[in-house]
């Protein structure tokens, strides 16, 4: 059942900090998984960890410094990818929908122009044939009637109307994989968990064979991902089903997320605004623990050596000292 | 570049489809006219290019026309008096306003045209390339223009119109080169530019549709810009001589009036009337930059609206 | 010291450029150097002697030569400052005559710059500072207007009303006639005397760049959060902050500074030419007006020398007031 | 730099001394003689004066001119010769002249002028071929000096030479000998025989005091002069409007109104007609090889609008002679010029075109030989502005008859290259010389021509003619004043009939000057010498002239 699409394999991005500075930033760091059929995979980080990263090289936009992506069904690396220089096409197999609706649609383009233009680039289609399939996608994704909508532009639509032909354009690929880059944080919390549940319902549609679900918010990563992989500043620290990491977070940072996140019941104030110390980019440590500065648990050993990934019960890994 | 505050009637599924270029124009337009100053800047230009296109038809004679006494100061037939020659100054003024427009608005298009090419190429590719258009940029903006101009002019073989306006069009770009590289660095990198290349469109593609159109105030407010730099620079050559003095514009104008001793000889309006169209004209392009400027920069907007 | 080695190879760089066009704009020409020489030595209409031109060529060093070995031998003369005869000012170097002329030049443009500076950014913080306000705008107004001047074109018209009229300032000249150089007061004086007229027209056209440039940074540093943040925390005296937000939005405008002043000696080569000022810029163009080659070469690369040493200048400036480009990250 | 250090040193010592004072504009000032300094404006100083007094380098101060002296003063109006340094010449043959040279005279540092000198002077020349600009080596075989006789030995006949010969700056032979190279040579501490000797340097200006052993000291009533650096025309218009400068020597327009109007009493302009500005057409092309083409252009021309509208009414419209009516004397025939009076005439003009067999087209153009219209082109220097104007006058004139003519203004240098390789169709350039032989001999001479692409010495339009040739080479070969003026009206009947080009108006002596300080001044009524400060070597007569007002 658990078929793998692609498998993400040791994948590590460092970017120079600025043309001056020595020690580049470690932006991802040996980070490994494999997205499954049917199957949404949760990645959840403070902002900097390294999330939106991954799905930049998943799409292809930036490469990996190392580490490859395999296409489980042809064993095809995607890893020389990173060596084609920049701006060239894409792989449509990955696509992606972007967190700001406002900035991912031109304001100068018509829906129609944004839609039709993956249509016609990789379906082959004419302009007209591109219509009307564009037109069907727009009522795949609930925009109707899409005659309405095609010969608008984007600041004619509301923010969630927006992000439906974000999505549209999107499946207009017919991609295998949707990066989907938190993609209600900039809506309506009305509307959130609505389009939550259409991200859902077209990959159960088959649209699309898999997804990649990036968020800072563990609630919604609840009602969208199968499995949640947690990222602190690069690295993994802990993945598993989830609805186990969510009820038995085992890492310390995990704990540390879930506590942060606001209660009804419990007072507290949402993760991105935590005032947890942000540390410069050349400060981080290089070996031991990334987390180890802020661990309520840090022993000796954490300072020295980083904790390797260890599998754990149902699939379970997590990579810390503390957890025996 | 947060600029869609248009508001455009959605009166159901019928609105006709504007070209996206002609979203964009609408857009600029209609924020300029909204800023005090730009619309003044729009209405003198409007005047200044009216005069020109009808300078020949509204002038009392004929710029040929060298019937009358020479030198004479300003009276009720001649109201700016007549020069050395005998030819009317006002008429002069009026024929002249075409050339120098056009000797403006050429130099603007050839060094915004250059601007976009050097610029755009090198915001838009990495590595070796960028470096060296970057170099180039960065030497042909530090090098004084005026001394290279004039040693350029008067290796000239012959002096003509068209020939200041290539040499100041070719040497007035790299301001706006580097302006627009940077602009298009940043724009490289938006979602709605990463859209564009995970659809499958093609570089030349992506920079027509989706980065142009973005960038267009920052291109026309190059172009003014350009336009008076291309202006000043051009009568300060005919100023020296290194024009074409046959060929009546406001900067010969001044060629002609300073060689003629016009201050000494009490005709204050042949040399104060071509300066201060030049100042005027200028001075709209710069108005009309205000505008732009507010376009570009969201925390200018709000200025005496 | 990575920041510095990278601005002084930009430096070397640009000369080098600017070097280069100079050699290959006369050589690319058409018209024959030659010719100009003997039209200027030789008599209109009289016979000439050829052992006369030949002479005459060998003596200015008429090359025919390759272009490769010749522009090897022209890199060898530009680094020893050697930019051959003037023409017009024959038998004297090139050298002595740019060496008469540049004090002159340095002096003013130096002084209208660093005024027009001053007086420029001063009136940008006042117009950002009571933005939208009456002063506002016509001091932003008023730059605009006085941005689109042709300098020259002001100079003539100050020089007619204030000194052929009124005799306010003198019509011509650093100095006054019938005195020599020398190190007194008196001489200054009437150095400074001679300088105002053509200085003043260059500060009024030349500041409404700086004014204009000032305010958009102010309103934009305005807005930053740190300034809110400090106003927010009781900052309360006005002054205090205005000078808080003006020190952090001056700093574009040094770099500004540097730019401009490729502008402002572009400006100033006018205005001499106007008040008949012995500096570089009438003597480019009695240079240009002679077809005196040499000279206007030498001039021309002696101007790129100046623009592009105070440009590096202003960027080590920038480097001891912006320590965030100290530490090598800007 | 290091001589402006000198120079900034030598004044701070000069000031301790009291010499040069640090007064404010002491223009015009009384000197200690109690007589004023004579204020003139001759030299360009671009930007500043640089101190050179070398009179063979072509870059040399006017000042040069009013201390070096030639064997004969020659009035450039009118050719009338005054004795200076040789008292006499005789031409024995005509191949050997001889001058006796003046005693007495003595050099400024007390040493007694020679006819040694004066041989050194030429025999330098020799030496040195770039101090000859004249090319007088071209003609001379030696020239040596016994007793007070010096001898010329030609190895061509070339009798008018004897102009450039008699008008040479005579230097200092002991002086000059010490110099490596006199091309380069600055001279500021001249060795003179004239009237004045250098007194202060600034790059502003430059000062002259009476040379106490100046041989005709009883005619030098001028304690000082006073030389400013002339800067902008404008600012020196200014000047000499506001009675700072007592003579002034350029265009000044409108100097009616700019200039004399200020004080009529004692502001003056007498500006004396020199050689022609004329219109050069390249013989070697269609339509310029058909006479009648070149006679409608010297018909079709307004010559009169030029003077009076492009020149603010300086100039008269050129005789067709090419020479200026001061130098027709003796040398012309007024029958000739009576006959053949190319006055404005635009339907003769027409008349001719016609004759030639040019047909019209429907709009009117004038149509060349391939049926195309004739389109022409018109040369002349940038930046001299009347000039420029006269070409659009002549532009508008052609149009008239259905020729369109582009004016086209390239540097100097440009025009001159194009002129001297024949790469041109029109051009208005200034033709003629001082003496009218010359003028011919330049103009006409086919030895100063050559092929096109080949540069040609002045005789541009490339004018070929057997008959034109003889006729200057009997003139140059005889000192007989008959058989000359026989040579000189054959030669005038070439240029009358066959028009190889066409004079359009005559040059002048620019001349400013004011009756406040010194009188004495040459005018229309005693022309005796050309009036401009700049003219070699008629100054030296207008500086012996000159007196104070009290």
């Amino acid at each position: 059942m658990d078929q793998t699409i692609l498998s993400v394999e040791g994948i590590t991005k460092t970017f120079a900090s600025n043309r001056r500075s020595r020690d580049p930033v470690i932006a991802v760091n040996n980070v490994s998984f494999s997205l499954l059929r049917g199957r949404v995979l949760g990645l959840v980080g403070e902002s900097g960890s390294g999330k939106t990263t991954i799905g930049r090289i998943l799409t292809g936009v930036e490469s990996p410094t190392h580490g490859s992506l395999k296409w489980a069904t042809t064993g095809e690396e995607s890893g020389q990818r990173g060596k084609r220089r920049e701006g060239r096409a894409q792989d449509r197999r990955v696509q992606m929908v972007f967190q700001d609706p406002y900035a991912a649609l031109n304001p100068f383009n018509s829906i129609k122009y944004s839609l039709t233009r993956p249509i016609i680039n990789y379906m082959k289609m004419n302009s007209s044939a591109a219509k009307t399939k564009a037109e069907e996608l727009l009522e795949t994704v609930r925009l109707t009637p899409p005659a309405m909508f095609l010969d608008k532009r984007p600041h004619e639509l509301s923010g969630g109307q927006r992000q439906r032909v974000v999505i549209a354009r999107a499946l207009a690929a017919a991609p295998k994989v949707v990066v989907a880059d938190e993609p209600v944080s900039m809506l309506d919390v009305s509307i959130r968990a609505e389009m939550l549940r259409l991200l859902r319902d077209l990959l159960a549609q088959g649209q699309m064979e898999s997804m990649l679900y990036i968020t800072h918010d563990l609630l919604s990563a609840r009602i969208l991902a199968d499995q949640v992989m947690v990222l602190y500043q690069g690295n993994m620290v802990e993945m598993g089903q989830t609805d186990s990491i969510l009820g038995q977070p085992m890492h310390p940072y995990t704990r540390l997320l879930l506590d942060s996140i606001p209660n009804p019941r419990r007072r507290g104030r949402p993760l991105e605004s935590v005032a947890f110390p942000q540390l410069q980019s050349e400060e981080r440590l290089t070996t031991g623990c990334a987390f180890a500065p802020r661990c309520p648990f840090v022993m000796d050993i954490c300072r020295t050596q980083r904790p390797e990934a260890r599998a754990r019960d149902e699939g379970r890994l997590v990579a810390c000292h503390a957890v025996e | 570049m947060n600029t869609t505050t248009v508001q455009v009637s959605t009166n159901g599924s019928v609105t006709p489809t504007r070209p996206a270029w002609a979203e964009v124009w609408l857009m600029i337009i209609k924020t300029l006219w909204r800023n005090r100053k730009s619309r003044v800047g729009l209405i003198l230009l409007a005047v200044f290019v009216f005069v020109a296109c009808t300078g020949h038809l509204l002038a009392p004679y004929s710029v040929n026309d060298s019937s009358f006494a020479t030198s004479a100061g300003p009276s009720a037939r001649h109201w700016l008096g007549t020069t050395q020659a005998g030819q009317d100054v006002f008429s002069e003024l009026l024929v002249g306003t075409a050339s120098s427009i056009i000797t403006s608005f050429s130099v603007g298009a050839i060094a915004t045209i250059l601007a976009m090419l050097i610029g755009i190429t090198s915001g838009y590719v990495t590595g070796w390339l960028d470096d060296v258009l970057s170099f180039i940029t960065n030497v042909f903006l530090v090098m004084p223009g005026l001394p290279l101009l004039i040693v350029l002019a008067s290796y000239a073989p012959g002096k003509n119109l068209v020939l200041i306006i290539f040499i100041v069009g070719f040497t007035s770009w790299p301001w706006g080169a580097r302006v627009l590289r940077s602009q298009v660095s940043t724009l490289r990198t938006r979602d709605f530019v990463i859209a564009a290349r995970l659809a499958g469109d093609s570089s030349t593609r992506i920079l027509v549709r989706e980065i142009l159109p973005n960038m267009l105030s920052l291109v026309i407010a190059g172009f003014l810009g350009s336009a008076l730099f291309g202006l000043l620079t051009a009568v300060g050559l005919e100023f020296l001589g290194l024009g074409d003095p046959s060929q009546v514009s406001w900067g010969s104008m001044l060629y002609w009036a300073q060689n003629a001793g016009a201050l000494m000889n009490g005709q204050w309006g042949w040399i104060l009337a071509p300066g201060l169209c030049i100042a005027i004209f200028g001075m709209s392009l710069v108005l009309i930059n205000f505008g732009f400027d507010e376009i570009s920069n969201p925390r200018l907007r709000g200025d005496n609206e | 010291m990575r920041y510095f080695a990278r601005r002084f190879t930009f430096l070397i760089g640009t000369l080098w450029v600017a070097i280069t066009l100079n050699f290959l704009i006369p050589r690319l020409m058409p018209g024959n150097p030659a010719s100009v020489m003997m039209a200027k030595f030789m008599g209109r209409g009289q016979p000439i002697n050829p052992a006369a031109l030949h002479a005459i060529e060998v003596m200015l060093g008429i090359s025919h030569a390759s272009l490769m070995s010749q522009y090897w031998q022209y890199l060898g003369q530009v680094v020893r400052f050697n930019f051959g005869l003037s023409y017009t000012q024959f038998p004297y170097s090139v050298r002595y005559v740019i060496g008469q002329a540049l004090p002159w030049t340095l002096g003013l443009v130096g002084l209208s710059t660093i005024l027009s500076f001053i007086i420029g950014t001063g009136l940008g913080i006042l117009a950002a500072w009571r933005r939208n306000k009456m002063t506002d705008t016509i001091v932003t107004s008023l730059s605009a207007f006085t941005n689109a001047f042709p300098y020259f074109w002001f100079a003539l018209v100050a020089v007619y009303f204030l000194s052929f009229i009124h005799n306010w300032f003198p019509l011509t000249g650093a100095y006054a006639i019938g005195t020599s150089p020398t190190f007194s007061i008196g001489f200054i004086l009437d150095v400074i005397h001679h300088g105002f007229l053509p200085a003043l027209t260059i500060v009024i056209s030349s500041m409404g760049g700086w004014l204009l440039g000032m305010r958009n940074n102010m309103i934009n540093t305005l807005g930053e959060d740190y300034v809110l943040l400090a106003t927010a925390k009781g900052l309360k005296n006005r002054w205090v902050a205005g000078m808080y937000v003006a020190r952090n939005a001056i700093l574009p405008n040094i770099t500004g500074f540097a730019m401009a002043l490729g502008f402002v000696v572009a400006g100033s080569l006018l205005t001499e030419v106007v008040f008949a000022y012995p500096g570089i810029g009438y003597a480019l163009y009695n240079a240009v007006i002679n077809e005196d080659y040499p000279l206007m070469q030498g001039i021309f690369l002696i101007i790129v020398l100046c623009v592009i040493v105070a440009n590096f200048a202003a960027d080590l400036l920038y480097v001891l007031v912006d320590p965030r480009v100290r530490r090598g990250r800007a | 730099m290091l001589r402006r250090t000198a120079l900034l040193v030598s004044s701070v010592f000069a000031t301790t001394l009291g010499v040069g004072s640090m007064a404010m504009a002491s223009t015009n000032s009384s000197s200690s003689m109690g007589t004023s300094p004579l204020v003139i404006t001759a030299d360009y100083g671009s930007p500043g004066l640089t101190e050179n007094f070398n009179p063979y380098v072509s870059s040399h101060l006017v000042g040069a001119n009013y201390m070096y002296e030639p064997l004969y003063v020659v009035n450039s109006l009118n050719g009338q010769q005054t004795p200076w340094l040789a008292t006499s010449y005789k031409w024995v043959s005509t191949k050997k002249l001889v001058f006796t040279i003046r005693s007495g005279v003595k050099w400024s540092n007390g040493k007694p002028f020679t006819a040694q000198d004066v041989a050194f002077t030429f025999n330098l020349m020799k030496k040195f071929p770039a101090l000859d600009t004249n090319a007088l080596w071209q003609y001379l075989s030696s020239v040596t000096a016994s007793g007070n006789h010096v001898t010329f030995m030609f190895k061509t006949i070339n009798v008018p030479d004897w102009y450039y010969i008699a008008t040479t700056h005579i230097v200092n032979e002991a002086q000059f000998k010490a110099v490596k190279n006199p091309v380069t040579f600055t001279d500021t501490n001249p060795v003179v025989t004239g009237p004045f000797v250098v007194s202060t340097f600034t790059p502003q200006e430059y000062t002259l005091k009476a040379n106490p052993l100046y041989w005709q000291k009883n005619k030098i009533h001028i304690p000082e002069i006073e030389s400013i650096a002339l800067t902008t025309n404008t600012i020196t218009d200014e000047m000499i409007s506001q009675g700072k400068v007592d003579s002034s020597s350029q265009f000044v327009p409108n100097q009616q109104k700019t200039f004399i109007a200020h004080n009529p009493k004692h502001f003056f302009s007498w500006q004396p007609y020199a050689s022609p500005w004329t219109l050069y057409m390249n013989l070697t092309e269609f339509p310029f090889n058909n006479v009648l083409f070149r006679k409608a252009m010297a018909y079709a021309i307004n010559k009169e609008r030029i003077v009076k509208q492009g020149e603010y009414g300086y100039m008269i419209p050129s005789n067709q002679s090419l020479l200026p009516p001061t130098m027709q004397n003796g040398f012309t025939s007024s029958a000739l010029a009576k006959k053949y009076n190319y006055s404005y005439n635009p339907k003769m003009a027409a008349h001719l075109l016609a004759q030639m067999g040019l047909k019209k087209n429907s709009k009117g153009q004038l149509l060349g030989k391939n049926g195309k219209p004739l389109t022409l082109t018109l040369e002349t220097p940038a930046g001299w502005t009347d000039i420029i104007q006269d070409c659009q006058f002549i532009s508008q004139d052609l149009a008239k008859l259905g020729i369109t003519v582009h004016v086209q203004t390239p540097a100097a240098s440009t025009v001159t290259s194009n002129l001297q390789t024949g790469q041109f169709q029109m051009v208005d350039e200034g033709a003629g010389s001082v003496q009218p032989w010359f003028s011919y001999h330049a103009v006409l001479s086919s030895s100063e021509t050559a092929p096109i692409g080949t540069a040609a010495p002045s005789n541009y339009e490339r004018w070929k003619n057997a008959a034109t040739d003889k006729l200057l080479n009997e003139y140059a070969s005889t000192t007989n004043k008959a058989k000359q003026l026989q040579a000189m009206i054959g030669l005038q009947k070439i240029m009358l009939t066959q028009l190889p080009v066409v004079p359009l108006d005559y040059g002048v002596w620019w001349d400013q000057y004011t009756t406040l300080h010194y009188t004495g001044w040459p005018t229309a009524q005693d022309p005796y010498a050309a009036p401009s400060n700049y003219a070699w070597p008629d100054y030296l007569l207008v500086l012996t002239h000159l007196k104070p007002v009290n």
